[in-house]
């Protein structure tokens, strides 16, 4: 099977900083895979990379066959690559419907048929339907959770990008998500990429997990390789040992 | 060539006095601030009737008349910004009001007729054979002393690097116990201030009726743009930009498009390099 | 809409046709006809600015673009004024999509202050290039649409009724849900696949046709155009307008223009203290009315019935 | 002063009449006079404080056919929008009989086709664009109504400018080489061709022309440029300028020439207190001041200043001729209907308080002799006015600007 994602040597500088350097890597259909890394490894500006939310300085990156380099961020998300944001960005002054339905009208999605028709299908899979009509104000955090998978979903991706989907939630609700990513993975061999700073929940989904520091990736392998592996060790150390979920 | 030189510095110094104050308050307390041309013409009228109703001394005039504007920037932000503060909008609008209200009471209180202020100085100076006006020498070694002076405090006091803390992140000064509302008080005290005395030392050689809040209103929100919003630094640097091309086109080209060099400034800054001259970037 | 929300515009709509017939003079059909202008200007710039946020400074530029369009069009080159109306709308478009390109990706204050600084430098350029656009004086000598002041108020109204039907129609459709989509947030607006610089610009486009046409019928009423018609102070009210009436209900800006007006022509009395009286009774609604006066007015009568 | 302001009608849309002398219980309607004019500025409140002073004059006389004259306000002011709805107003809702006002050309100009479709007559008392009055002969059927009473248009002071250069500049001064600088606005556009070609005529040379816009507040680079250009003598055109801004700054430069021409907030009477005796020096344009000009000038000018405590700008001695124009075409004619009260006005030769005055073909007050004449007035020592030309009411002679002085 051929790679859906090819990374090679992206690059991005802020001010003298180096955020992403030479990163390379490729993700085949239907895996889901984890990046691990600490605070300010440049995992989230990767992702912001991907997607088009910020210009790369140098590299390609190749989404199905072709380039998304010069892309806008709607132009990714219509070729099948959506993502999520680590702060929930719900659209304020909408219902949670409306919300959803905004994923529905991407042009990717009203392929698809009725978008409001999609929008109730997705709000069902979620778990969201019953407070499909409710603003999205007075939502508790998971659900915003959901909304912002939901809304993702609505897109009919091929490649979900999730930014920390765990962060902020309590053990059952972190449960819920991980069985709904799980759900979306077996039943509509969704590609996912999650990017994670604690393990924990990665043991769980993930097969492999690409480790990153100081905006570089420093290891590649199964989540048991990775946690032994020394480089990711001294990456936490002094940092959020814990996090990194071994004890 | 003296002439221009000398004629732009005390034109940038103007322009500076100005456009600090503005980006010093957007800056701290993110308030777009439409009246702050109001305290440009408060400081003038104030001076003019000290002066010239109540035959008050210039000195203790002048001082009087940017305590009083001051006074009046305080107690607006106050009474009517302050309850507004969480939208940007309504914080715009309500400044405006006021903009608009205080020049129809200039129109009721004073006519519409010009106004003379007093100058420091009412004759003329000559510095390596070019006459200038006097009160223009004066208004530039003020103004040079006030922002050196605002520098100094932002820099050097504690109240000073309280300000900064805010204006770089309010949130985290918020934490670290810097009691905001106060400090958002004083900066808006300062910026009045400086705009006050702006009107005070320009009067005597620039306009003095209800409407002269206008032109420096749209002078000091170019200036703040092609500096950066928030930037005192880029304020002047910017100020210096504007007032001398603005100087040197009316000096050799042509006149009446001295308003519009302002103008064509901020809209290729914002086309170009949104963030102005020394903004912070700008992020979709 | 519901039927109570039809049955109260219906009943406006007739209420200000009906009015002109009971005051029969040139001067409340010339006002209404200002006012009805006035709710076309506010309700276009409501569609884009309310909607998406992007609060507009510079709504004069397409106004006076217009305006002068049609000063041009029918003054100068003595076209039949019907033309001033297609080109008012065009040109006006046009000027949106050369600002809009630049400035619209911007966020915060930037796009508001860009589209200050453009309807300034217009103003300033019809000012200096007095020779085609007859300085501060415009130009005047231009006809009217139609002759009789009632029948060109009749025209006006229906057309303020027709701005108000479109722009309302498409905020409700999904064009319309994007838009509050942005405001709410522009990058999860991307990442949802929408293509928001699209619907910014054409929006932005759209409100500046409307506002062209206003235009158009402003100097079709007076029969002169000036840099007035460019200045900050028409872009300023124009906000006021919207403010006044609530922002993002399309309806309520409109009715928010026309009240202005009619207030500004009641405080007439005042002499010089009408301007004045009027800063204080809107900075009065500014602080007390945060939402605005007319739209949640209507919101809560409906409320205490239901 | 200002006219009487019922509050409370005013909350009513009818409401807002605000009419000068006190209600007449009298049994005929009185004659009203609409007012057009920018109230907050005192163009605008000297045109409402001769009115009233013409108006109480003539009823304390008896008013007219019997009936009372009686008035009403609308601000004009700067905006053409408003200007529109005043005339509207004053037409359609309260019926007036004549209107009197102006200010702004270009509000002027846009008022003119709505006075055209009330078919009231208008005595112009404030703008000079002749552009005001060239509607009249493009289309007389639509635009008689439209009359200017005051000021003299823009060409006919440009005429007397001239004659004024070629016999005061050029013969008394000894100086050739002429600077103009004027505010970019229509009548001042249309006047400064006409001045070069006329000092041009007469043997003088312009070595600097520059119109500038009307909200300009730094002259200095203009002032310089005038000074490199080598130029003897300034001409100035001057309306809604910041003229004192411009005085100002022209004395701190020490501009090394004498200079005059039009500049209309220096016809006002405290202008040289204001700018704090800068202005000494400056000859400039007036249409009228305190000179036996005609039997009515001094009379208007003390009756004036008792009654308001200051002196009346340009718009007030125009405001003052036009009502007693309309009362006497009024008169004549034993009825308020516009056609023959137009033909009365055309025939009319009214003595007023700066001279006779009377129209030619549109409706455009004629200058010259014995006609409303241009007068230059020169500031002199002590901020004292001096007419300095035409000879035959000079009241002094023209002296250079005190720093000239060696």
């Amino acid at each position: 099977m051929s790679a859906l994602l090819e990374v090679e040597g992206l690059t991005k500088r802020f001010a003298g900083l180096v955020a992403v350097k030479e990163v390379s890597f490729t993700l085949a259909a239907g895996e889901i895979t984890g990046i691990l890394g600490p605070n300010g490894a440049g995992k989230t500006t990767l992702f912001n990379l991907l997607t088009g939310f910020l210009p790369s300085d140098r590299g390609a990156v190749n989404f199905d066959g072709r380039s998304i380099l010069k892309e806008r961020p709607h132009q990714i998300v219509n070729r099948g690559l959506a993502r999520t944001f680590q702060l929930c960005r719900p659209f304020h002054g909408l219902s949670v419907r409306e919300n959803v339905e905004i994923g529905c009208l991407a042009p990717r999605a009203r392929q698809e048929g009725d978008w409001r028709r999609q929008a109730s299908v997705i709000l069902d899979e979620v778990g969201l339907a019953e407070k499909a009509d409710q603003p999205v104000e007075v939502l508790p955090y998971g659900d915003l959770r959901r909304l912002e998978f939901a809304r993702a979903l609505a897109t009919r991706p091929k490649l979900l990008l999730l930014d920390e989907p765990f962060a902020g939630l309590g053990a059952g609700e972190i449960g819920g998500i991980v069985h709904l990513i799980r759900r979306l993975h077996d039943k509509e061999g969704l590609s996912i990429l999650i990017i994670e700073h604690r393990l924990r929940e990665f043991m769980q989904l993930v097969k492999r997990v690409i480790a990153m520091d100081f905006g570089e990736i420093i290891a590649v392998g199964a989540p048991a390789q990775i946690v032994r592996h020394p480089r990711v060790i001294e990456s936490y150390i002094g940092k959020n040992e814990a996090e990194l979920g071994i004890a | 060539m003296l002439t221009v030189l000398i004629y732009g510095a005390v034109t940038s110094a103007i322009f500076a006095m100005l456009a600090v104050g503005f980006t010093l308050i957007f800056g701290v307390a993110r308030i777009l601030n439409l009246a702050h041309g109001t305290f440009y013409a408060l400081g003038a009228y104030s001076a003019f009737a000290l002066t010239t109703i109540l035959k008050v001394p210039l000195l203790p005039a002048a001082i009087l008349s940017v305590a009083f504007v001051a006074l009046f920037g305080i107690v607006m932000e106050r009474v009517l910004v302050r309850p507004l503060r969480n939208s940007a909008l309504a914080v715009l609008m309500i400044t405006l009001a006021v903009a608009l209200t205080m020049q129809q009471v200039l129109f009721l209180v004073f006519g519409s007729q010009s106004k003379n202020v007093p100058a420091f100085i009412n004759h003329p100076v000559t510095i390596h054979g070019v006459s200038v006006d006097g009160q223009r020498l004066v208004a530039l070694s003020i103004a040079i002393v006030l922002i050196a002076s605002l520098w100094l405090f932002i820099h050097r006091t504690r109240v000073g690097s309280a300000i900064l803390a805010i204006s770089q992140d309010a949130e985290a000064a918020q934490y670290m116990g810097i009691p905001s509302n106060r400090i958002f008080s004083l900066v808006m005290g300062l910026s009045a201030a400086l705009a006050g005395a702006a009107g005070v030392i320009a009067a005597p050689f620039l306009t003095v009726r209800p409407t002269m809040d206008l032109v420096p209103m749209i002078t000091a929100f170019s200036v703040v743009i092609v500096g950066g919003l928030g930037s005192i630094p880029g304020s002047i640097l910017a100020a210096l930009i504007i007032g001398y091309s603005e100087t040197i086109v009316a000096f050799y080209w042509n006149p009446q498009w001295t308003g519009a060099i302002s103008l064509i400034a901020v809209l290729l800054t914002l086309v170009l390099r949104p963030s102005g001259l020394m903004g912070k970037p700008i992020s979709l | 809409m519901r039927k109570r929300d039809w049955l109260g515009a219906g009943a406006l709509v007739a209420l200000l046709a009906a009015l002109p017939l009971f005051l029969e003079n040139r001067y409340f059909t010339g006002v209404f006809t200002v006012c009805a202008i006035d709710g076309i200007w506010a309700a276009s710039w409501d569609f884009f600015s309310g909607l998406s946020g992007r609060e507009n400074f510079g709504h004069a530029l397409f106004i006076g673009g217009g305006a002068y369009a049609a000063a041009f069009m029918n003054g100068k080159f003595g076209f039949n004024p019907w033309w001033s109306i297609p080109v008012g709308i065009v040109v006006p478009a046009a000027l949106s999509l050369v600002i809009g390109f630049p400035t619209l990706r911007l966020r915060g204050p930037y796009f508001a202050l860009a589209m200050l600084a453009a309807a300034a430098i217009m103003q300033q350029f019809a000012v200096i290039f007095w020779q085609y656009t007859g300085g501060t004086e415009g130009i005047y000598g231009m006809s009217r649409l139609i002759d009789s002041s009632l029948g060109n108020y009749y025209f006006v109204l229906a057309t303020l009724v027709a701005t108000v039907a479109v722009l309302k129609a498409i905020a409700a459709s999904r064009w319309g849900r994007i838009l509050r989509a942005i405001k709410g947030d522009e990058g999860a607006c991307e990442a949802a696949g929408i293509n928001t610089t699209f619907y910014k610009i054409a929006s932005l486009a759209l409100s500046a046709g409307f506002a062209g046409l206003g235009g158009v019928l402003f100097a079709h009423y007076e029969q002169a155009v000036t840099p007035d018609d460019l200045d900050v102070f028409l872009s300023i009210s124009v906000i006021i307008m919207v403010y006044v009436g609530g922002i993002g209900s399309i309806w309520g800006a409109a009715c928010g223009g026309i009240l202005l007006n009619l207030l500004l022509e009641l405080l007439r009395g005042l002499g010089e203290y009408r301007l004045w009286v009027f800063y204080i009774i809107l900075m009065l609604v500014l602080f007390f009315m945060r939402g605005g006066l007319v739209a949640p007015f209507w919101q809560r009568l409906q409320g205490s019935r239901a | 002063m200002r006219p009487r302001i019922p509050f409370l009608a005013s909350a009513a849309l009818m409401g807002a009449l605000a009419v000068g002398s006190p209600a007449h219980a009298a049994a005929k309607k009185p004659i009203l006079i609409g007012l057009d004019s920018p109230i907050q500025l005192q163009v605008g409140k000297d045109t409402v404080a001769a009115v009233k002073m013409a108006v109480d004059e003539i009823n304390a006389k008896g008013g007219v056919l019997g009936r009372k004259l009686a008035y009403v306000v609308a601000d004009e002011g700067m905006d053409p929008q408003l200007g529109v709805s005043a005339i509207n107003k004053l037409t359609s809702e309260d019926h007036v009989n004549v209107l009197i006002g102006g200010y702004d050309s270009g509000v002027t100009l846009a008022e003119e086709p709505h006075i055209a479709e009330a078919k009231t007559i208008y005595l112009g008392i404030g703008s000079a664009s002749p552009n005001i009055t060239a509607l009249v002969g493009r289309d007389y059927n639509k635009y008689k109504y439209i009359f200017r009473v005051n000021p003299l248009n823009s060409a006919r002071q440009a005429a007397q400018i001239v004659n004024f250069a070629d016999n005061v500049v050029k013969k008394k001064l000894k100086r050739n080489k002429i600077a103009i600088l004027g505010e970019s606005a229509v009548w001042v556009r249309g006047l400064v061709p006409v001045l070069v070609k006329g000092l041009e005529k007469d043997g003088m040379t312009v070595a600097y022309n520059q119109l500038f816009d009307e909200t300009m507040s730094d002259f200095t680079p203009l002032l310089a440029r005038v000074k490199a250009s080598g130029a003897q003598f300034l001409l100035t055109v001057l309306s809604h300028a910041n003229s004192d801004v411009f005085i100002k700054q022209l004395y701190e430069s020490r501009l090394p020439m004498p200079y005059g021409g039009i500049d209309v907030k220096s016809m006002t009477p405290n202008f040289c207190s204001r700018v704090n005796g800068d202005s000494v020096g400056e000859i400039t344009v007036n249409f009228v001041t305190r000179a036996p000009i005609t039997k009515k000038t001094i009379p208007f000018w003390d009756g004036f200043v008792k009654l308001y405590h200051r002196a009346p700008v340009y718009t007030a001695p125009g405001a003052y001729n036009a009502v007693y124009m309309y009362a006497e075409a009024v008169k004549k004619t034993g009825t308020t209907k516009a056609d023959p009260v137009i033909k009365a006005l055309q025939k009319a030769d009214y003595l007023g308080v700066a001279g006779r005055v009377k129209f030619d073909k549109l409706h455009d007050d004629l200058a010259g002799p014995g006609y409303q004449n241009v007068l230059f007035v020169q500031w002199q020592k002590g901020c004292k006015r001096v007419v300095v030309w035409p000879k035959e009411l000079a009241t002094g002679k023209v002296v250079l600007p005190p720093w000239l002085h060696k």
